[in-house]
């Protein structure tokens, strides 16, 4: 249902939300009892371990999996034929074909077969024994040269209806976003910049790999136990793959060691189903970091085009974007999220933005914080900078004269209700930072970003203990804090302690649907939820106070965490706390709990700033970040520690993917960079600290005025950095990563 | 009836036509409305769509109230990290 | 293939175990000790979530089999508080937020640890660098640093 | 697999003559477990040289240092009198890795692994460094520079293993240094490397020098030329600029996933600039 009139935003004074506690996970995390995807074991348990193809494109002529069936301790082999062809759902029929190849290996590192074993090392030499003949076909890795007429086709026939005829097969889509009329708009410029930018495909970088222990019984149920960011998406996923039904299949999440995105599908967990129903034993199942690099994860690279238009005093007359994404081997690269999203920041009378899916011989992107943003705002953010630099006009001055607010309408279509992008660059404007001087060397470059939230299936239920401590259950994987956060919005709403609130992450088998942690949702949706399962909990103590007073229910009121009297009227009553009433739960009616279930829609949008500072060494190209800050609209920080962390993590994902992170393929399309050594993510001694400054701009969305904050910082730094970079190295760089050979070589190019 | 945006590739598919009107009161006459007044639009309904209805995002909800006058665009489904 | 006896000690308490003699460290401890709190992000010592010690010496130990640990004492995160009484640094880790996923952070709280242990005064850019081997995806390291720094200062105050 | 444990030099050696199969010797590990982990390398036995001793001590020899195999960077580190003497082999040295891997990585296993970017290589080079080799017949010196025959290949014959690494005495007023070019600040492998080690006279004038660089080339080169450029010189700016130039000519890279040739050629340079300075100022000459 949509929201109603209470669910929408209300100013109150908080006692507990936008307070510092301590997380209710803290001390499992810090003593190393927190038990992750591989820290799961069950008696009999087999070890699965996947064979991938070393091809980045071949036809799997045949699999002869006997010699690894005789070894001694092989339990199982299964390959494709173990599993069902999906029909009807193209979506999950992907999945399938990306969790275990069909008649084509689509990338290197595409899982071709998997074995169960009795050990790990047995595992290992079974591999070894399968004999996979393959056709090797030609190959293509990059998008442009995927678009080529006459590149290799990975796919036939999946081109949809919005694509003209005539082009490569392995362009499946295209968008088109925007208003008014671009070359009207340009003629009114005093200067048309044009450019192409290009950005490498990054992964998500979880230090987790993918895990998953999967146990099914003869009778057809089954357990799961992985890390995933939603349990209830694997487990409507895997159910279609195995022709289950969802009731039979109960999955608990782990604690996840990260995902920002890239644990928002399954690559092991319906392997595991498979070799575990053939073996009917426990099969657990992790990844090698080669694994999740080569076949897991990443996002898009691309290649945008921008045509934008200035007026000398620095308006912008009209802005234009083609975006080219590839998304690996299958349909569904993000392109549409970058021509959406592209100009988002802006109010403009003339904006165009059109997009392509291409697919490639790498694999299957998978969603990556804000996905498909960073790219997008990458090429029109540089070339905003370029245009106001090369007018001598100051860049922020420049963002707030075009500024999009409330009233605008958005490049995308929708006209925006209160947003907090102004109030961002006038606290940049304002901030100590944008006035420090700069040395030799040294640039300082800013960016804005934008990113939706949604909201999504969710359920809460809240229950209240005879002693009268309340458990809250979400279905949502914790990935950043939220067990603190909706313990926090439970104490909140109850007036009771943060203390006295524990927070769980139920499995499958206790909650209805949730969708999965994504979109910077949880925060949102989750509290908004367990807001009204604590308001319904309310409800009921009222009751209950006003049975034990003899009294009607409509003259009690809640308040400070206890039920009172709400008028003379009502009789003088001494309140009932909250533990109170639940020491006489059974006495008057029986156990008391709240819960709630809806699809909270209507979440608010999010934009950030950020303000870097780098200096570059002349003689390698090296760069440095030397100072930091992110301002970002939160709505309303609930754990304030946990904002600005989300504002540091992203912060610091999109310095790597600026500066030395990027997928290198070789010639033979095979992944040269398959570990931590040589996919680069940044470590502790490459940065400063992270400062950040939190706006609370309230989402009128939300009874507290929340804002999902989990994406949008990872938007602005790409261009942000590569702002910077330009300035201090005196040429601008449009192609990421700026790694130092490709600095060096503007530099001298100067 | 109500006004609704479509996005630029969409306009394929409608005459040419970048807003359209529909008869519909909530989101779900809308989503058969667009349908039945336009076919060619029905892979991509059927692909998913969101909706921004006066500034706010919805992918499911069909029983949302939509006034004559409330401003609806028809956006790309939203998906998220 | 006959499994190799390894006697050692770990957190102080007299241990043995069978392992393969191309088995690592780190799985003999995950899987033949059931002391998960060492973890694998890389298994090429990139990350240094599987981060402890060897005779109080920092190390990863998906880099050493487990047939080398004989004889020696190792140290994990599991041994890292005292009872009920954490560390300051898991202490200040927990007060300044330095942890999201959770992860990286039994590598990082032994890395530290170890820092603190030669180094009790340790600038900014020390830590940095002593910490460049345990990666975080999460956090952009800031509030671990500054976790580090103040259980650092407490420390110092404390002896 | 087999793991042997020797507890002397002679037992490691017999076992490592004697081994019919494919026999790895087992210092720090580093290296070896990570090809093994890659499976780049499934080897029939490893011979661990941790339990030997004498191969895991620092002893002063005829002015110089003898290094055991099984001695780690983070023990050289600590090292006062080593660092005093040889501050550029031991930041090399110190370089390999995290501070993890430091606790585990020795010089010698970083030589035989015979990576053209191995850190510490380059300073063993410029150092003029010989590796004490214990085998079948006996023990022999020899400079290790003729260690490495290119990548992942080396000059020991079966049933070989290095036992040490020896460094030379120093002369007054002599130091060395070494930079590498990384694209993090840590954590990576040297896109280019050099090592710089002179000795000055009392005026400040260069009278000895080596320089070495590495990742350039299929293994460590020695550049005569570029010392040649030092010598004779108080280090001034041409004699610099001379030094850079010679790297620069010497360097014969390839392009790769860390580096291009043409960044490889021209950081050489500026790398052996930036060396001889510190080098420079560390012999006690102009800052």
């Amino acid at each position: 249902m949509a929201l109603d009139d209470k669910q929408q935003y209300q100013a109150r004074e908080f006692k507990v939300v936008g307070t510092r506690v301590k997380r209710p996970d803290g001390i499992d995390k810090v003593t190393g009892k927190a038990r992750f995807g591989a820290d799961m074991s069950a008696p009999g348990m087999l070890v699965g371990r996947v064979l991938r193809s070393p091809h980045a494109h071949a036809r799997i002529v045949s699999i002869d999996t006997s010699a690894a069936e005789a070894l001694a301790g092989v339990h199982a082999v299964v390959t494709r034929a173990d599993f069902d062809e999906i029909t009807g759902d193209d979506a999950t029929a992907d999945i399938l074909d990306n969790c275990m190849a069909g008649d084509k290996a689509l990338y290197d590192g595409h899982a071709v077969a998997a074995v169960a074993a009795s050990s790990a090392a047995i595992a290992k030499q079974a591999l070894k024994l399968i004999k996979v003949d393959y056709e090797v076909l030609p190959h293509v890795t990059d998008v442009d040269a995927a678009m080529e007429t006459d590149a290799p086709a990975l796919h036939k026939g999946r081109a949809n209806e919005s694509v003209p005829a005539g082009m490569s097969a392995n362009v499946l889509s295209r968008y088109e976003f925007g208003h008014g009329d671009i070359e009207a708009g340009l003629a009114k410029a005093d200067r048309v910049l044009e450019r192409t930018f290009r950005t490498e495909a990054t992964h998500q970088g979880y230090i987790e790999p993918h895990a998953c222990l999967a146990s099914m019984g003869a009778d057809g149920q089954a357990d799961l136990w992985c890390c995933t960011q939603g349990h209830y998406m694997v487990r409507n996923v895997c159910a279609a793959i195995m022709g289950m039904e969802q009731g039979q299949l109960r999955v608990t999440a782990s604690e996840i060691g990260g995902g920002f995105g890239g644990k928002t599908t399954v690559f092991l967990e319906p392997v595991a189903l498979a070799l575990s129903r053939k073996t009917s034993r426990p099969v657990k199942m992790v990844m090698s970091r080669s694994e999740v690099l080569r076949a897991t994860g990443p996002t898009a690279s691309s290649s945008v085009d921008v045509r934008i238009g200035m007026t000398k005093d620095g308006r912008i007359t009209a802005g234009f974007a083609e975006l080219r994404y590839q998304g690996g081997a299958y349909p569904g690269s993000p392109v549409e999220f970058g021509a959406m999203s592209a100009f988002a920041p802006y109010d403009l009378e003339n904006v165009k933005t059109i997009g392509w899916d291409v697919v490639t011989n790498r694999p299957k992107q998978a969603a990556y914080r804000a996905p498909g943003a960073p790219m997008a705002a990458y090429a029109v953010e540089s070339a905003v900078d370029e245009l106001a630099k090369g007018f001598g006009l100051d860049p922020l001055a420049v963002r707030l004269k075009n500024a999009a607010r409330e009233g605008t309408r958005a490049s995308y279509g929708p006209t925006f209700p209160a947003i907090g992008l102004e109030a961002t660059l006038r606290a940049a404007k304002d901030h100590p930072h944008w006035t420090a001087p700069l040395g030799k060397n040294q640039g300082r470059g800013v960016a804005c970003g934008f990113w939706f939230n949604f909201g999504g299936d969710t359920c809460v239920s809240l229950n209240i203990t005879p002693d009268g401590t309340v458990t809250v259950s979400e279905g949502n994987p914790d990935i950043g804090g939220s067990r603190a956060s909706m313990s926090m919005m439970a104490a909140e709403e109850l007036g009771i302690p943060y203390e006295q609130v524990r927070t769980i992450v139920a499995d499958t088998g206790s909650l209805g649907q949730n969708e999965v942690t994504d979109g910077s949702r949880v925060t949102f949706a989750v509290g908004l939820a367990t807001i009204e399962a604590a308001r319904a909990a309310k409800r009921e103590m009222c009751k209950r106070a006003a049975m034990t007073w003899g009294i009607d229910e409509d003259a009690v009121k809640w308040e400070d965490g206890a039920a009172h009297p709400a008028g003379e009227n009502a009789g003088k009553h001494p309140p009932m706390t909250l533990k109170e009433i639940a020491a006489i739960a059974s006495n008057t009616g029986g156990p008391i709990a709240g819960h709630h279930e809806a699809n909270p829609e209507g979440a608010g949008v999010s934009f950030a700033t950020h303000m870097v500072d780098t200096e570059v060494d002349p003689d390698t190209g090296a760069v440095k970040i030397l100072r930091y800050t992110v301002f970002q609209d939160a709505g309303k920080a609930v754990h304030p520690d946990y904002v600005e962390g989300q504002f540091q993590g992203g912060a610091v994902q999109g310095i790597g993917w600026a500066l030395n992170e990027e997928y290198i393929y070789g010639d033979d399309g095979v992944l040269q960079n398959a570990g931590f050594l040589d996919y680069r993510i940044p470590v502790a001694s490459d940065l400063p600290m992270i400062d950040t400054v939190i706006l609370e701009i309230p989402n009128p969305g939300h009874p507290y005025g929340v804002r999902g904050v989990g994406e949008t910082s990872i938007v602005p730094p790409l261009a942000a950095v590569a702002n910077s970079v330009s300035e201090a190295a005196g040429v601008r760089l449009t192609q990421l990563p700026m790694s130092p050979p490709r600095v060096l070589r503007a530099l001298q190019a100067k | 009836m109500v006004k609704v945006r479509i996005w630029g590739s969409l306009a394929a598919m409608t005459d040419d036509q970048t807003e359209v009107e529909v008869e519909a009161a909530t989101l779900r006459e809308l989503l058969d409305g667009l349908a039945g007044n336009f076919p060619g639009l029905r892979p991509q309904l059927d692909r998913g769509v969101s909706v921004a209805i006066d500034g706010r995002i919805y992918n499911d909800s069909w029983f949302t109230p939509i006034r004559p006058d409330s401003e609806v665009v028809l956006l790309a489904r939203l998906k998220g990290g | 293939m006959s499994k190799i006896h390894v006697t050692t000690s770990v957190n102080g308490d007299p241990t043995e175990f069978l392992c393969e003699a191309d088995e690592t460290l780190l799985d003999a401890l995950r899987d033949r000790l059931g002391m998960t709190g060492a973890k694998e992000g890389c298994g090429t010592g990139d990350c240094g979530a599987c981060s402890i010690t060897v005779d109080g010496r920092l190390v990863c130990s998906c880099l050493m089999l487990g047939a080398e640990a004989e004889g020696h004492e190792i140290g994990t995160i599991e041994g890292m508080a005292d009872g009920d009484q954490l560390h300051p640094l898991q202490r200040k880790f927990i007060e300044h937020a330095a942890l999201q996923c959770g992860i990286c952070t039994p590598g990082l709280l032994v890395a530290a640890k170890s820092l603190l242990e030669r180094n009790p005064d340790p600038s900014e850019e020390e830590a940095r660098y002593w910490l460049a081997g345990n990666l975080c995806r999460c956090t952009g390291y800031d509030k671990i640093i500054r976790a580090v720094m103040d259980a650092a200062q407490e420390m110092r105050e404390a002896s | 697999m087999q793991y042997l444990a020797p507890t002397t030099v002679e037992e490691a050696v017999s076992a490592l003559a004697g081994h019919s199969g494919d026999c790895r010797v087992l210092a720090g590990g580093t290296d070896l477990l990570v090809r093994m982990r890659s499976d780049m390398a499934d080897p029939d036995a490893v011979i661990d040289l941790k339990r030997i001793d004498a191969l895991c001590q620092i002893t002063p020899e005829k002015g110089g240092w003898r290094i055991g195999a099984a001695v780690s960077g983070a023990e050289m580190g600590e090292h006062e009198a080593l660092v005093a003497d040889w501050p550029g082999v031991v930041e090399a040295t110190n370089l390999i890795g995290s501070t993890q891997v430091q606790g585990r990585c020795t010089m010698a296993g970083n030589l035989c692994n015979a990576s053209p970017a191995a850190d510490s290589v380059p300073a063993m080079v410029a150092a003029g460094a010989v590796a004490r080799i214990a085998g079948p017949n006996g023990s022999r010196d020899v400079p290790v520079e003729e260690i490495p025959t290119g990548p992942g290949k080396t000059s020991l014959k079966k049933g070989e293993l290095i036992e040490a690494i020896l460094l030379p005495e120093r002369p007054e007023r002599s130091a060395d240094a070494y930079l590498r070019f990384i694209p993090r600040t840590e954590m990576d492998i040297a896109v280019v490397g050099c090592a710089v080690s002179l000795t000055l006279d009392a005026e400040g004038t260069c009278t000895a020098a080596r320089v070495s660089l590495g990742a350039v080339a299929p293994t460590v080169l020695l550049v005569p030329e570029a010392a040649n450029a030092l010598i004779g010189t108080k280090i001034d700016d041409p004699a610099l600029e001379a030094l850079a130039a010679a790297c620069s000519a010497a360097a014969k890279p390839i392009d790769d996933k860390r580096g291009t040739v043409d960044f490889r050629v021209h950081v050489a340079g500026v790398l052996a600039r930036r060396a001889a300075v510190i080098a420079r100022k560390r012999a006690g000459g102009a800052a």
